[in-house]
């Protein structure tokens, strides 16, 4: 050791730890509270026009007042009703064919091309054809719904299969199990992540879609409620609705976190 | 402790016909020409990268040799839930089941579970001096565990054939010299049959009818060194093992020294 | 036993006559069971008649109906909305930034901004009224598709177009707010046949007596509207009655309180006897396939049957 | 061994291979050539109605018509010009979000209820303050695809992230690499299988909003043409606009596909 | 051969100042208080999952104890770019980079590029015998490459204090000989720092100038135990090296048999 100049002492500088974000519960309503009060004063001096953007204390009112009317459990039902069976339909197939493109070479070959080629096709423009196929009663706004799931899950299925470590699944194989358990045991957990990752997405787009397939001789419904506020220009039920859809969404994605919370414990 | 009792002795033999490979153009392993007797321990050493995992892999029908071919001869045993059982080189053990799930895994495609399945698990941990790891993760592991983790999970199966990939060297000496006699003496009991690749040559030479020692790749037999001293009474004859030992020594030494010419030209 | 048919609706006080003959009865006086199907938008109500979905519909004649009537689907039977002089009407808006350079007739219009939902609608074709008879082409307008009225509403605001046609109850609220200016009213340029009732070609071969009765039903559905609305000051309470009988349908999220003076405000001119003007339908035809938003072999016969109602020449 | 019976002599079963399928380029063209020739045949033996689904001859002999007139390319230009600089600014956005969600406590906490809060929110709801916020030119036209394309790439990215073995985060750290070496050269390479997987779904989701976008003032456009076809029940040209949308979605398919070949050729 | 020359030689102690830590209620580390001095090389045996990878980690700053603190004594030299490098127990390769890539991920950050790092990447290569698999992938090579990829890596930063977790484990006996015949000729020529994890006690007393033995979980120190023999002149005492690794054999194997006897209580 050097003794000409004083011996410097530190502990170990700390390189470790960090990428690892925690969830954190208090950020967003603080966010959500601001942008809100940032809205509603805006409103309330002017900054923003009522006709395009009421203040979220209209839109407030427009929600009780549909409260009161005794009507939201209608919208609610009819809705999530629609979006349960579409969605846990639109997930079934696509996991199935996802898991099939993620595994036969024969699968994939027609399954990607033709994920690629009729998921850009917009619902919308298909909405007569839908008509004629599915009727105007539950069957077409489910199988709306059924398409905009079916084809995110397929391509996100495939994904996360292809990035499953081949080495277990040899291991697998070594062991004699048969295809079924690795499918099962090895093959799907191992995409788990990325398939709840593409809930998240499919779920979104599920919800997103319930305006276009509610366009189609729907009663009740909250996407029936957006289109005919949109429809009368009455912007705070228009707000108030697509709020719903928000509250939805975050629901979703409340409830898709505790599962992966759960699912994904394994990660570090 | 008991000894283990899930290997079960078999009358299989595996003959290895002419096994040359090449991974894009890379060659691999060239012409390896051996039998392992029903009953027999075969080690194979050799560099780092000469084609020892390569090889195991062809031998329990995980990939494809480019020519040649693995002969079973004899039938494995109808007992043996998996004859050819594996213990990986990197453990491949599933990060989302816990030590226990990993090793019931493997049990469950048979129909063992519940209280059958506990029972067989309880005892593989308890030889590896696991059982208070059971609900642990992967994660939760260290090196030397995961390895004893796969050790144990291999011992489940009942397997007839042991195909093992270096299955002590994350192990530190002791816990190795523990799990070596369990072997030996299980051997001794159950005469199973097993190829076990290492670069520990003391293990080799105490555990092995036969040792192949492989050159620096392609991998070629250098040679094939019998030690016909009965696995039980090896420990009487240290002297006899220290020389084969110093002789597979001096065998690797020469194709480490061939290895460095070559490069140095 | 009742006939079973089913009326596709949108929630709009201009389908007011569907509702009031289904509460009121009318439909069952005429042995008809009604099932009302409610939709988003008039073009699927067009298409679920062809499809068989449903029977019978209101709706403005737009490029989709010419074509599904030209493939043989659907029949116009009747009329509804009609443009009248001295009743309430569509009026032509134009922004104040517009209006300040100038904008200030309908003649003005050349060369302007026009918004629209959409390409062959009814807010295209009155920009085609505004063009012929103020002798330029509705190409001489800039016209800006924008599918929605809250986005054409949006955009007439911000002064992004120049102007734009829309129905009086809107129009007013927008000129009394200051957002824009009226500057016309499409009554005063055209009897402008705004919105048809339609059924199935099969329905008018097959079932002619049903559509009979139908309309029957329907046409007391608008007596009972245009006596009441049309003169709302004459009646308080029978306005009440009827607002709160339209509530049901139109604005049923709001409280009555919110939702009525809308609802009156919404009270449009139908032709009673759900007369059909059969003129203006051939002249909107024609332009339709003038400018290339028709079929081209689809002829006056082929899409109207007039034999249910009476016609205005 | 046992003398009484015959030894049997038998290969090693081979156990391993398989779950690794390969790009196979024949079985799309049989696939589409197939559909095509039944949907042909089936509008002319008259199985289907023509009153929803023309004949694909029909929708070729309207989408030669177009070329013919020229417009096509003015059409396509138009839409492609959209797409690429909003799925470019959308996935340059949502990659930067989702990286801050995938690395930061604090903006996982902010970001990711927000995503679910508004990635429901249907674009079309909303087409009235889109055109006062960014008018009716080509900025509402871009930003409806950005906004279409940010939200489930922020959602692929910090997915992704998630998924990235921290031990070789441990490892750079180790080396003191900086904080940018190690989110680009470790955690973003590591996290690339599934933001390509999210591009293929974002590219579509930019493909299908192309008609929401070009639904605000577009002269041209494919998205505009379709529009225009579904609006005159023009059914021949609706699918020819339909089927140039499925062309650019296997096209974007391909080049991702390619993509992934190049990016991806360390996996097995 | 040229000697490895990019190790740095360092006046920069290390010191565990009574570092004892818990994962989730499993104490895995208890009071553990020693040196590191400047230009020793010290070894830490124990049986698996005691805790020696935990301590490492604690060492070179990328996890922190629960109690107790690890203290830098002196300055690390400028010329090193990465004081105290890892050689991890399970390699942690980028699969993405080739190996030359792998190696060449540490020096960027340092503004090493080009022919720079060519220079250095080919040498560190040449000495890990890995010269022909520059452009190979991770999963191209085998367990033993993998390892020799990252001692590579290690090297080629200069390290001044190097923490070596069972860098030797998955090679051959004769590619470990001669990696270690390069450590210990290097460090008689540089003098460098190290904190080497091993299992295998011939290299523990070949190589370290003290060897900590811990006890089984919760890793206790059990021992320090000094060897004062030169490293220059070891090859000349191995009497009394054998004595030595035969005295850490008793004391691992008493370590081993209390946890059998409190395993069997
Ligand atoms: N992330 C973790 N979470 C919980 N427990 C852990 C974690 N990492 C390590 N452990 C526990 O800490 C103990 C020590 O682990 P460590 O990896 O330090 O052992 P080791 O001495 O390196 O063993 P080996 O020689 O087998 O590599 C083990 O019992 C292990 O189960
Ligand atoms: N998938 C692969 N693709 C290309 N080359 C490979 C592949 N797997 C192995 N190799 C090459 O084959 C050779 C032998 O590899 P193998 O893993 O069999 O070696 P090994 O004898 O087990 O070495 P070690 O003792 O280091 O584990 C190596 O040179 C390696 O680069
Ligand atoms: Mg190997
Ligand atoms: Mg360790």
């Amino acid at each position: 050791m050097s003794d000409q100049k004083p011996v410097v002492t530190n502990p170990v500088p700390f390189r470790g730890g960090g990428f690892s974000p925690k969830p954190m519960k208090i950020v967003a309503p603080i966010l959500f509270v601001i942008v809100i009060a940032i809205w509603e004063s805006g409103s309330r001096l002017g900054w923003i026009s009522p006709i395009v953007l009421p203040a979220p204390s209209e839109a407030l009112t427009a929600f009780l007042d549909l409260v009161n009317s005794g009507q939201l459990t209608l919208h609610l039902k009819a809705s999530l009703q629609r979006l349960v069976i579409g969605w846990t339909a639109g997930t079934l197939l696509g996991v199935t064919f996802g898991v099939a493109a993620g595994l036969f070479t024969m699968a994939r070959g027609g399954i990607v091309p033709f994920v690629a080629a009729i998921f850009p096709i917009p619902k919308i423009a298909l909405l007569p054809l839908f008509i004629i196929w599915f009727g105007i009663g539950e069957e077409s706004k489910v199988a709306t719904i059924l398409f905009g799931t079916f084809f995110p899950t397929v391509i996100t299925v495939y994904g996360g299969i292809d990035n499953v470590d081949r080495g277990l699944i040899r291991m697998g194989q070594s062991f004699n199990l048969n295809w079924w358990s690795i499918v099962w045991k090895i093959i799907l957990p191992g995409a788990l992540p990325a398939i709840l990752s593409g809930f998240r997405i499919s779920a979104s787009i599920a919800i997103i879609l319930l305006v276009a397939a509610e366009m189609i001789g729907a009663e009740y419904g909250i996407g029936a409620y957006v289109l005919l506020a949109g429809n009368l220009m009455a912007m705070d039920q228009l707000v108030a609705g697509v709020a719903m859809l928000s509250v939805l969404g975050l629901t979703v994605s409340w409830i898709i976190g505790r599962a992966e919370k759960y699912f994904l414990r394994w990660r570090v | 402790m008991p000894p283990f009792f899930y290997l079960v002795a078999v009358f299989m033999d595996l003959h290895l016909n002419n096994i040359s490979h090449a991974y894009d153009n890379i060659e691999v392993l060239s012409e390896i020409y051996f039998r392992i007797e029903a009953g027999q321990i075969v080690c194979i050493i050799g560099p780092s990268g000469c084609g020892k995992s390569t090889l195991l892999r062809f031998i329990g029908g995980l990939e494809r040799p480019n020519s040649g071919e693995v002969l079973l001869i004899g039938e494995p045993p109808k007992e043996s839930l998996n004859p050819l059982t594996y213990i990986f080189q990197d453990f491949a053990l599933l990060p989302w089941r816990t030590v226990r799930g990993n090793i019931s895994l493997v049990l469950e495609d048979h129909g063992i579970r519940g209280k059958g399945a506990n029972a067989i698990i309880d005892d593989v941990l308890a030889r590896t001096k696991l059982s208070d790891f059971g609900d642990a993760l992967p994660r939760q592991l260290s090196g030397g565990m995961k390895q004893r983790v796969a050790i144990a999970r291999a011992l489940s199966v009942r397997p007839a054939c042991l195909l093992m990939d270096e299955p002590l060297s994350a192990l530190d000496s002791q816990t190795r010299e523990l799990l070596m006699d369990d072997l030996i003496e299980l051997w001794i009991r159950e005469k199973y049959t097993a190829c076990y690749v290492t670069h520990n040559l003391n293990e080799a030479v105490r555990l092995g009818h036969k040792v192949v020692v492989l050159s620096r790749r392609p991998g070629k037999i250098r040679e094939i060194v019998e030690i016909d001293i009965p696995l039980e009474e090896r420990q009487e004859h240290s002297g006899l093992l220290q020389e084969k030992q110093n002789y597979l020594w001096d065998l690797m030494r020469e194709e480490a020294m061939a290895a460095d010419q070559e490069l140095n030209q | 036993a009742a006939d079973k048919i089913t009326v596709g609706a949108l929630r709009f006080t201009s389908h007011s006559p569907t509702f009031i003959a289904f509460e009121k009865g009318y439909f069952k006086d005429e042995g008809l069971e009604v099932e009302l199907k409610f939709f988003q938008a008039a073009q699927p109500i067009a298409v679920a008649i062809a499809s068989g979905d449903i029977d019978f519909g209101v709706t403005a004649l737009s490029g989709a109906f010419y074509s599904l009537a030209d493939k043989g689907a659907l029949k116009v039977i009747g009329g509804l909305m009609a443009e009248k002089k001295g009743a309430p009407g569509n009026m032509i808006l134009a922004s104040n930034k517009a209006y300040e350079a100038g904008l200030k007739t309908p003649a003005d219009l050349k060369g302007k901004s026009w918004a629209m939902t959409q390409q062959g609608s009814s807010f295209h074709y009155m920009a085609g009224i505004i063009a012929k008879s103020n002798g330029f082409a509705v190409t001489d307008m800039k016209l800006k598709p924008l599918q929605k009225v809250g986005s054409m509403i949006g955009a007439l605001k911000s002064g992004q177009v120049d102007a734009m046609a829309i129905v009086p109850h809107i129009a007013s609220a927008l000129a009394r707010g200051g957002a824009a200016k009226i500057i016309g009213k499409i009554q005063d340029l055209s009897d402008y046949q705004v919105t048809t009732i339609f059924t199935s070609t099969e329905n008018t071969t097959d079932n002619r007596d049903v559509v009979a009765r139908f309309m029957k039903a329907y046409a007391k559905g608008i007596a009972d509207y245009d006596a009441v609305m049309q003169n709302q000051a004459k009646n308080p309470a029978a306005t009440d009655a009827m607002v709160n009988l339209i509530h049901k349908y139109v604005y049923a999220s709001k409280p009555i309180a919110k939702a009525a003076p809308s609802i009156k405000a919404g009270a449009v001119y139908l032709n009673s006897g759900a007369a059909l003007n059969v003129g203006d339908v051939a002249n909107q035809l024609a332009w339709f396939q003038e400018h290339k938003l028709a079929p081209a072999t689809l002829t006056i016969e082929k899409m109207v049957d007039a034999s249910f109602v009476k016609t205005i020449k």
